[in-house]
């Protein structure tokens, strides 16, 4: 247990891979399918329960990042793989432990062949997202960063849909040449380490008390800050640079899409704020506005294109990005209100559009379609399925009461008092975002149930049942009480928007401040 | 008569204690040429078991005793023309590494080819032995023969299947046209001694050194030329028509050998010889910019060519042969930073090794793939491969991962080195350009993933079984591969070291 | 306490939602009968009645100045200074309407049992109606406009869900989707004036809002706010009614929210959630009394919604559709008396209006009911006969919306009709359309009267007296007209009663309402200059007989069919014209709808695939080209290849000789 | 004794030099191509020797046997390949040995 309490991280980190390469041998290909079911659930739940761990050590208010571990790397260069957690990436990794197990039991019915492949692929991938949300080394957050698209691509390319292979390579190019641009900006920050401190170094309050002259459309912080922003933009996806989400979503197995949309999205978020924002504050205040004004159409853009799409899982898609564009909204409003909104945003994005494609994967798991005109009615033979699915929508829609509408408010409050015009704007997604959602919900699920394959679908079973009912009771708690969620993420906010509002008053304080808090 | 006192020296006919210590590897390697040759010639037994375990052998003793060289101080060998310094000994260990585990890997190869000669093992225990004269060398003269003591094993090697007509050809091509480029160097050579008055690289050096106003055309000329002759040998372009051809002729274990060995011997020299000429290291003149623009194209190019041809390639090899162009591109990033960083040429040693591990992985995997005659390469060959044969499917995968630089695979650190010493250097363009390039590259290492994992089997070939030692050398590969990229501290660390003894 | 308000509706959602989620919902399973799940539903909306009445009771026991009883629960979002309280507050404003909600309520479940007694889903029709009033209370006991809005958008979930109760019609569904969608809209200026609020005053808290605001003193702007702000404020949320309570130009959806079933029409658009928005201009009275030009506005639209709707209705034949547009024209009215300052009137008017609407939309209930499921006023006729005790009933409801005195309609019209002239925010203007809307109302409510319960019937009957087989199959073989059962009619006679004595609250001058709603609202604000108080008699003679004359007419014209019809014919454009409602939906659909879904499809194929697409392929594709563009350099032929080493040699050290020249 | 000058001998080396590589890309038969290459050495030879006589070092000189010893070894190895090629394409014209390109 002395270990445990010392690496806490990386226990949670590393155990879904350790888990999974002890799968690996488990015997035989899919006969064995359902031992290594129960093992791999087993192993997600383990990592849920022992995230539950970190979430009763981390302690509101206190230091910055907390249960650090720090071990040289390649010193060489000043890496360290070093770990910690604060407020914001508490609740990301709970997040992505709490879907996990979900996807995975949303996967037994729906992955029929290189089972073994397949669970191996999803905890290897959660480890590298977990990963991603504790690294405070730019290095190790970046091979984490990277490392999610291996499992990723092949999940995509392996249990994909028709396209699948385009959809994958499109997913892993995409992304991939946004990241390299951001891996040029960190080696510059490394060596700007060097030259204004003498020392290597890539730790994140190292390189936070970096200065960088920042006057200026096109200073060094202002270009250091595109290719950061560039590849988190592609990661979110912010518009323009969306168009590999709807392909990667769709031709997804559910459980990638789900873990897609819940967890791989938020890491364009958590990059903004884990990085973009506090090493490049000048820039920030520079393109403020325009970021702003990108998420607005992101917001309004991806509603409409949803609002046409044909396919239900397409139309999701774009709901994401029309979800996403309001974190970038949120956090570019630079306030406590926006801030935290955007972050609370992303949770409920993980949970309402986790919820989502996981519905409409139980459906095409029945129907093998997702074509929207191949339903209608299916609340007749459905009415579980359709109680989840119009929770899951209203969450989707942001009904008070539920999750969403707490980050849109807090997101579009905070944005209002930066910018009340692009608020303004941003605030028709509250228009188009119910015609999308009701449209398709009225098309698929209302109406006469007039096609044959229809009338014989088979409600949720008690595994699907299982499946939703936590997002379900995520949906409600989290309409009800943000402020449990808040708690733990007040302090967090508050130092990532000190050091995201350093423009005015450029002074080295971040480092000193974090360790006399320790 | 002054020269020839000078040349004769008391120390050049007798060597001490130390210099033997150090000059052991060589006379190992060499010892092992010679008894392999002897043991080939024996008729009464089949030879081929003896001779694959004299050069394993003989690999593994010398690069035993090269690992302990890496710690220890440089000494100067025969009256200045050779050194015995960190970096040669790192570099004898890899290409030492690289010919004894071509040798077991290629040996079911050989035999399924019927082409189980055993003079393949003393060709390639001859080249290594080259390698490792040719990166300790100090005298350009010593350098050429090095070098065609590697090349000439190499030539025969690439012509090794000697009933193949494409095999011939390409050994016919890169015969030509490394002659022709080992006659370029050496034309460098003799410029060079013209306007220096030595051969001899310190003494260069210390010439170049001591002229700060610049010096002569001639010179110029002759360095350019000389370093010509190894931007050949690596396949920069426009000096890389040969090697797409020469890779794909080649027996498969062959083209592995040359991807790893003797591209990495090529590069050390060209950083010795780089050094030598005074670029890298802060002797600033006119002709320092230009040399450095004129690799800067070449760099880019190599980097771009290499990328964007490989994309259009259906067969694996010549695929990796392309990549291995664009490889060489990342390398030139990586030497032309080597001055201006703090990491010196650590970063190009380091990509080496690396390149060397995944390379020689990936082509004994596709030794084991291949087909009598080296065909079934074809990329529509791997469909479904995962489900046919899925260790190699993955072990194929780490490497192909690896040479797309994603971590944590040790492309990925060596990538990382590389451009950021770029970047210490202030090559910020080069580095653009170069992870550009290598996001392009990442489709068509993608495209092979998508054969083996997302395509459905395509014939019922029995699968061809694969010996013990290949698996072995594979597997060694994949945990080299993997462990290099989660750890790579010590390889780092020993890449600065090899470095800062030059 | 005040949580047990909406608590036990919520309970009542909760039981029977899982038990019909889970025990009734799987095709073929057995459903629980109407009067079960009714029951448990009343129970719980008459519970929540008791404490509404007892609540009420203590507020009126408490001294004039403090009667307020307040309830935090739990901070909901807390961030930085931003903290909203999950917390209730109930004055003499929302008191009422508690009470009218739970009341109204609780006789629309009871009416509920029996005129659901034969659906086939009850236990989903009476969750849906208990989470209904479950979120119109918290709409109005909400202690911050956040916690409104919560209520606000709860309301108009249910609202969704009922109007689409019978999801398998698509129109039906549509209706529902089309009601969100409009409120929706409403909403976004809604979010958008709280928006303004918190970031001008820093509070969303009516009371703190409230002291906020007058901080300045009555009347007086508040420090550093400019009047342009508030009227943005008030005009935002205006918007967010004219969304709620369907009015111009959002109206569009409440006549087809008629698609809901009927007592849904009377609970939800009739009776409560689409006064909400008239309760959200009254608890906000002191900000809209602030700006003239937010409160002529209210006014305006009030008038104009008022008068454009009853024009509609004065064609239409669907019953139902005929009690949807008066009242948007009701709700209307409503806002005039807002509109002019007079809250008062306008929450009298919502009270009554909620019981005379309740009671028409009943007996309109009652009379499809009897009439399975006939709704086609043209259809019916000589129902009085039939029909005698929803006859009855549904007369005192005409008359009580007709502005009869002394029944209860009478009272709340006029009192917004004499505020619409004299109040210093009214005009003459104003009345006049006021009582225009009047005499029309009186017009269409007797046409529908006449129609349904007068004269001779117009539909075949059948013979026979069974009872039983009678639902559903009445086309074809003649229709058997039957008199609803108690359990329908008790709750009309109830509320007949109250439409019938309701108006004696607010008997002007003598107005218990007024002095009771002054802790809110403030005192009367007296009447403008230069407006005679006696004209007050005149005005109020002048719309009775405007009342009656329409009466009159109406009797005469619809007496005999014929008549009406060459009536129609002889002003046929008009006639086409308010038969097709203005044609708001087609406009509304043209320059909406249409042009955003092809602006949407062509986005989505114009920019998504075909330029960024294009552009990220291209990429990829210029890549493929120039590998093979290069590649074809790659001839196999060796003097190539030499030639090429030998350019870049030359190249290379032409380069550098051309340097060291310079 | 008639004295040359050191740079005619040199740009008489370097042309022949350069006559050798011209020869590798116009000529097609490989036999001629090595012969063009030991043109190449030879000027190379050429050069060493000028330069040692010029600087009066031995060192070019001495270089001068090492490369005729391995143009000798390199001539070998050639001619075998070129009698394996025979051997199999049945022809030394460079243009018939294209099998392998792109």
């Amino acid at each position: 247990m002395a270990w445990l309490d010392n690496h806490l991280l990386t226990a949670v980190v590393f155990l879904p891979l350790l888990w999974a390469l002890v799968g690996l041998l488990v015997p035989g290909g899919d006969k064995s399918a359902g031992a290594r079911k129960a093992w791999t659930l087993l192993g997600s739940f383990a990592t849920f329960g022992l995230s539950f761990l970190l979430y009763d050590r981390f302690q509101a208010g206190g230091a910055e990042f907390q249960l650090m571990e720090k071990a040289p790397w390649i010193e060489a260069m000043g890496i360290s793989y070093s770990l910690g957690v604060d407020g914001i990436s508490l609740w990301l990794m709970l997040l992505t432990t709490f879907l996990t197990p979900i996807v995975i039991l949303a996967s037994f019915t729906a992955v029929e062949e290189r089972q073994k492949e397949y669970y191996f692929l999803l905890l290897a991938l959660e480890t590298a997202m977990l990963g991603a949300f504790v690294a405070t080394d730019v290095f190790l957050f970046y091979v984490f960063w990277e490392a999610m698209l291996i499992p990723m691509y092949f999940l995509v390319g392996i249990w994909g849909g028709k396209d699948r292979i385009y959809a994958a390579m499109k997913f892993f190019l995409y992304t991939l040449v946004g990241s390299l641009l951001m891996l040029v900006a960190i080696f510059y920050l490394a060596y700007q380490h060097k030259l204004q401190f003498g020392t290597y170094s890539t730790a994140l309050v190292d390189l936070y008390n970096l200065r960088l002259p920042g006057e200026g459309w096109l200073s060094v912080q202002a270009i250091l800050f595109l290719a950061f922003s560039l590849a988190f933009a592609i990661k979110v996806p912010l518009f323009p640079l969306h168009t590999w989400l709807p392909d990667a979503h769709v031709q997804a197995p559910t459980a990638g899409s789900v873990i897609l949309a819940g967890v791989l999205l938020k890491m364009g978020g958590y990059g903004f704020i884990r990085l973009a924002f506090p090493l490049f504050p000048q820039a920030v205040a520079q393109y403020q506005v325009a970021f702003m004004i990108l998420a607005a159409i992101a917001i309004v853009y991806g509603a409409w294109v949803a609002t046409v799409q044909p396919d239900i899982k397409k139309l999701v898609a774009y709901s994401s990005v029309s979800h996403m564009g309001y974190v970038v909204l949120g956090l570019f409003s630079l306030n406590a209100i926006g801030a935290t909104g955007a972050i609370y945003q992303m949770l409920n994005h993980g949970i309402s559009t986790g919820g989502l494609f996981l519905l409409v994967g139980m459906i095409y798991e029945r129907r093998h379609t997702r074509e929207i005109k191949d339903f209608g009615g299916i609340t007749k033979v459905m009415p579980l399925f359709a109680v989840a699915f119009m929770i899951v929508t209203l969450s989707s829609v942001a009904l008070p009461g539920t999750n969403g509408f707490v980050g849109e408010f807090l997101i579009l409050l905070g944005a209002w008092k930066t910018s009340p015009g692009l608020a303004a704007i941003s605030a028709l997604g509250v228009i188009f975002g119910a015609v999308y959602m009701l449209w398709m919900f009225q098309r698929v699920m209302f109406g006469p149930l007039d096609k044959e394959e229809n009338k014989k679908l088979k409600d949720l079973s008690f595994r699907e049942v299982l499946v939703l009912l936590p997002l379900i009771v995520a949906i409600f708690a989290m309409g009800v009480a943000p402020n449990f969620f808040f708690r733990k993420m007040e302090s967090s906010v508050d130092s990532f928007l000190r050091r995201a509002q350093r423009a005015a008053v450029v002074t080295p304080v971040a480092a000193n401040t974090i360790e006399g808090k320790n | 008569m002054e020269t020839a006192n000078h040349l004769i020296r008391p120390e050049f006919l007798s060597l001490g204690a130390d210099q033997i210590h150090a000059l052991m590897p060589y006379f190992v390697a060499f010892a092992g040429c010679l008894v392999t040759l002897l043991l080939s010639v024996i008729r009464s037994v089949n030879p081929k078991w003896p001779v694959l375990l004299g050069t394993v052998a003989t690999c593994v003793a010398a690069s035993v005793l090269s690992i302990e060289q890496i710690r220890e101080p440089s000494l100067s060998l025969f009256n200045g023309m050779m050194v015995s310094d960190s970096f040669s000994a790192f570099f004898n260990t890899v290409f030492l590494a690289t010919a004894g585990m071509t040798a077991l890997a290629s040996f079911r190869y050989l035999d399924r080819e019927r082409l189980q000669h055993t003079e393949y093992y003393v060709l390639l225990l001859f080249s290594a032995l080259g390698m490792m004269l040719m990166t300790s060398a100090l005298d350009l003269i010593v350098v050429f023969i090095a070098l065609e003591i590697m090349s000439l094993a190499v030539y025969v090697l690439v012509g090794f299947r000697r009933a193949d007509r494409r095999s011939n050809e390409a050994a016919m091509k890169y015969f030509i046209l490394g002659s022709a480029a080992s006659a370029v160097f050496l034309y460098g050579s003799a410029l060079l001694y013209g306007a220096t008055g030595s051969l001899n690289l310190r003494e260069i050096l210390a010439v170049l050194q001591s002229h700060p106003e610049g010096m002569s055309p001639i010179f110029t000329l002759g360095s350019w030329l000389v370093l010509l002759g190894f931007l050949f040998k690596v396949a920069s372009v426009p000096f890389h028509m040969w090697m797409p051809d020469v890779y794909e002729g080649a027996p498969v274990p062959v083209t592995g050998f040359m991807t790893t060995g003797l591209k990495a011997a090529a590069f050390a020299t060209l950083v010795r010889l780089f050094l030598a000429l005074g670029f890298g290291k802060a002797v600033a003149s006119t002709l320092q910019q230009h040399v450095h623009d004129i690799l800067w194209v070449v760099a880019v190019l190599t980097m771009l060519v290499g990328n964007v041809v490989a994309l259009t390639q259906t067969n694996l090899k010549r695929m990796l042969a392309y990549s291995s162009i664009a490889h060489t591109g990342y390398l030139l990033v990586g030497l032309l930073a080597g001055g201006g960083s703090d990491q010196g040429f650590s970063a190009v040693v380091m990509y080496l090794t690396v390149y060397a591990i995944m390379n020689l992985g990936a082509f004994v995997v596709l030794s084991v793939l291949a087909e009598q005659g080296d065909t079934g390469l074809n990329l529509h060959d791997l469909s479904g491969l995962a489900r046919r044969r899925p260790w190699i499917a993955f072990a194929l995968a780490v490497f192909l991962f690896s040479m797309a630089g994603i971590p944590p695979t040790a492309g990925f650190a060596a990538k990382y080195l590389v451009f950021y010493s770029a970047i210490q250097a202030g090559e910020i363009w080069l580095v653009v350009l170069g992870v550009l390039c290598s996001a392009i590259s990442v489709y068509y290492y993608l495209r092979v993933m998508v054969y083996m994992y997302m395509k459905e089997p395509v014939g019922s070939a029995a699968p061809s079984r694969v010996s013990f030692w290949a698996a072995s050398v594979v597997a060694a590969m994949v945990v080299l591969t993997l462990q290099v990229g989660i750890l790579p501290a010590r390889l780092v660390h020993a890449a600065k070291k090899a470095v800062t003894s030059l | 306490m005040i949580s047990l308000i909406p608590l036990f509706p919520l309970i009542g959602f909760l039981i029977n939602g899982t038990w019909y989620a889970l025990g009734q919902s799987r095709p073929g399973a057995r459903k629980a009968s109407a009067g079960l799940t009714g029951g448990i539903a009343t129970l719980a909306i008459f519970a929540s009645f008791l404490v509404s009445l007892q609540l009420f009771l203590q507020l009126h026991g408490m001294p004039e100045d403090g009667r307020v009883i307040e309830q935090m629960m739990f901070s909901w979002m807390k961030v930085g200074d931003f903290n909203l309280q999950m917390g209730f507050r109930l004055d003499s404003l929302n008191t009422l309407f508690t009470l009218v909600i739970t009341g109204v309520g609780t006789l629309i479940h009871l009416y509920s049992v029996g005129y659901m007694g034969h659906d086939e889903t009850p236990g989903k029709f009476f969750s849906y109606l208990n989470l209904f009033c479950f979120a119109m209370l918290m709409l109005v006991l909400g202690s911050s406009l956040p916690i409104l809005f919560l209520g606000w958008e709860g309301v108009g979930l249910c609202s969704y869900l009922l109007i689409g109760y019978w999801y398998a019609d698509t129109e039906k569904a549509s209706a529902g989707k089309k009601a969100f969608i409009a409120n929706r809209v409403g909403d976004l200026g809604f979010l958008l004036g709280m928006f303004l609020i918190y970031t001008t005053f820093g509070t969303l808290d009516f009371a703190q809002l409230k002291e906020v605001v007058m901080a300045g003193g009555h009347g007086a702007l508040p420090h550093g706010v400019a009047l342009g702000t508030i009227t943005t404020i008030c005009v935002l949320l205006f918007v967010g009614c004219t969304g709620k309570s369907a009015q111009i130009p959002l109206f569009v959806w409440l006549p087809d929210a008629m698609a809901g079933p009927t007592p849904v029409s009377a609970l939800i658009h009739a009776a409560t959630m689409v006064t909400s928005g008239i309760y959200m201009v009254t608890r906000l009275n002191f900000l809209y009394s602030l700006s003239p030009d937010a409160l002529g506005l209210v006014a305006g639209i009030g008038a104009a919604t008022a008068l454009f709707a009853a024009t509609i209705a004065l064609v239409q034949t669907d019953i139902k559709k005929v009690l949807a547009y008066s009242t948007v024209s009701q709700l209307g009215y409503m806002f005039l008396g807002c509109g002019v300052g007079a809250y008062t009137a306008g929450v009298f008017h919502v009270i009554t209006h909620a019981f005379f609407k309740a009671l028409l939309f009943l007996g309109a209930g009652s009379v499809i009911h009897g009439m399975h499921e006939e709704q086609n006023i043209l259809k019916m006729g000589g129902l009085r006969s039939r029909m005698p005790r929803t006859f009855l009933v549904f007369a005192i409801g005409w008359l009580a919306i007709c502005g009869i005195p002394p029944f209860s309609g009478f009272f709340s019209k006029d009192e917004i009709l004499w505020t619409a002239f004299s109040s210093p925010h009214g005009s003459t203007v104003l009345w006049a359309v006021g009582a225009v809307t009047a005499v029309m109302t009186a017009f269409y409510m007797t046409r529908l009267f006449s129609l349904t319960f007068l004269g001779q019937p117009r539909f075949q009957e059948a013979h026979g007296h069974d009872d039983h087989h009678g639902h559903g199959h009445g086309h074809g073989h003649g229709i058997h007209v039957h008199e609803s059962p108690w359990i329908m009619v008790a709750p009309l006679g109830v509320l007949a009663v109250l439409s019938a004595a309701g108006g004696f609250m607010g008997v002007p001058h003598l107005s218990w309402l007024e002095h009771w709603l002054e802790p809110v609202v403030g005192a009367h604000h007296g009447i403008a200059e230069g407006v005679s108080p006696s004209l007050e008699w005149v005005l109020m003679g002048v719309s009775v007989v405007g009342a009656v004359v329409g009466i009159t007419f109406a009797l005469k014209l619809y007496s005999n069919l014929k008549n009406a019809e060459k009536l129609a014919q002889s002003g046929s454009g008009l006639h086409k014209l308010l038969v097709n409602k203005w044609y708001v939906d087609e406009l509304y659909e043209a320059i909406f709808v249409k042009p955003i879904h092809a602006l949407s499809k062509g986005l989505w194929k114009g920019f998504d695939v075909a330029v960024i697409d294009r552009f990220v392929v291209g990429f990829g594709r210029i890549s493929q080209a120039t590998g093979q563009a290069v590649r074809t350099i790659q001839t196999g032929s060796i003097q190539v290849y030499a030639f090429v080493l030998g350019l870049g040699l030359v190249a290379t050290v032409g380069y550098l000789i051309y340097g060291l020249a310079r | 004794m008639m004295q040359v000058e050191p740079w005619l001998v040199l740009s008489f080396a370097a042309t022949i030099f350069f006559i050798g590589l011209t020869g590798v890309f116009i000529r097609r038969n490989i036999l001629v191509l090595l012969m063009c290459i030991e043109l190449m050495l030879n000027a190379v030879n050429l050069t060493f020797v000028v330069f040692s006589r010029q600087l009066d070092s031995l060192a070019g000189q001495m270089s001068v046997f090492f490369i005729m010893t391995v143009a000798a070894a390199e001539a070998a190895v050639g001619l075998g390949l070129v009698i394996a090629l025979f051997r199999t394409l049945r022809t030394v014209d460079t243009d018939q040995i294209q099998l392998l390109k792109e």
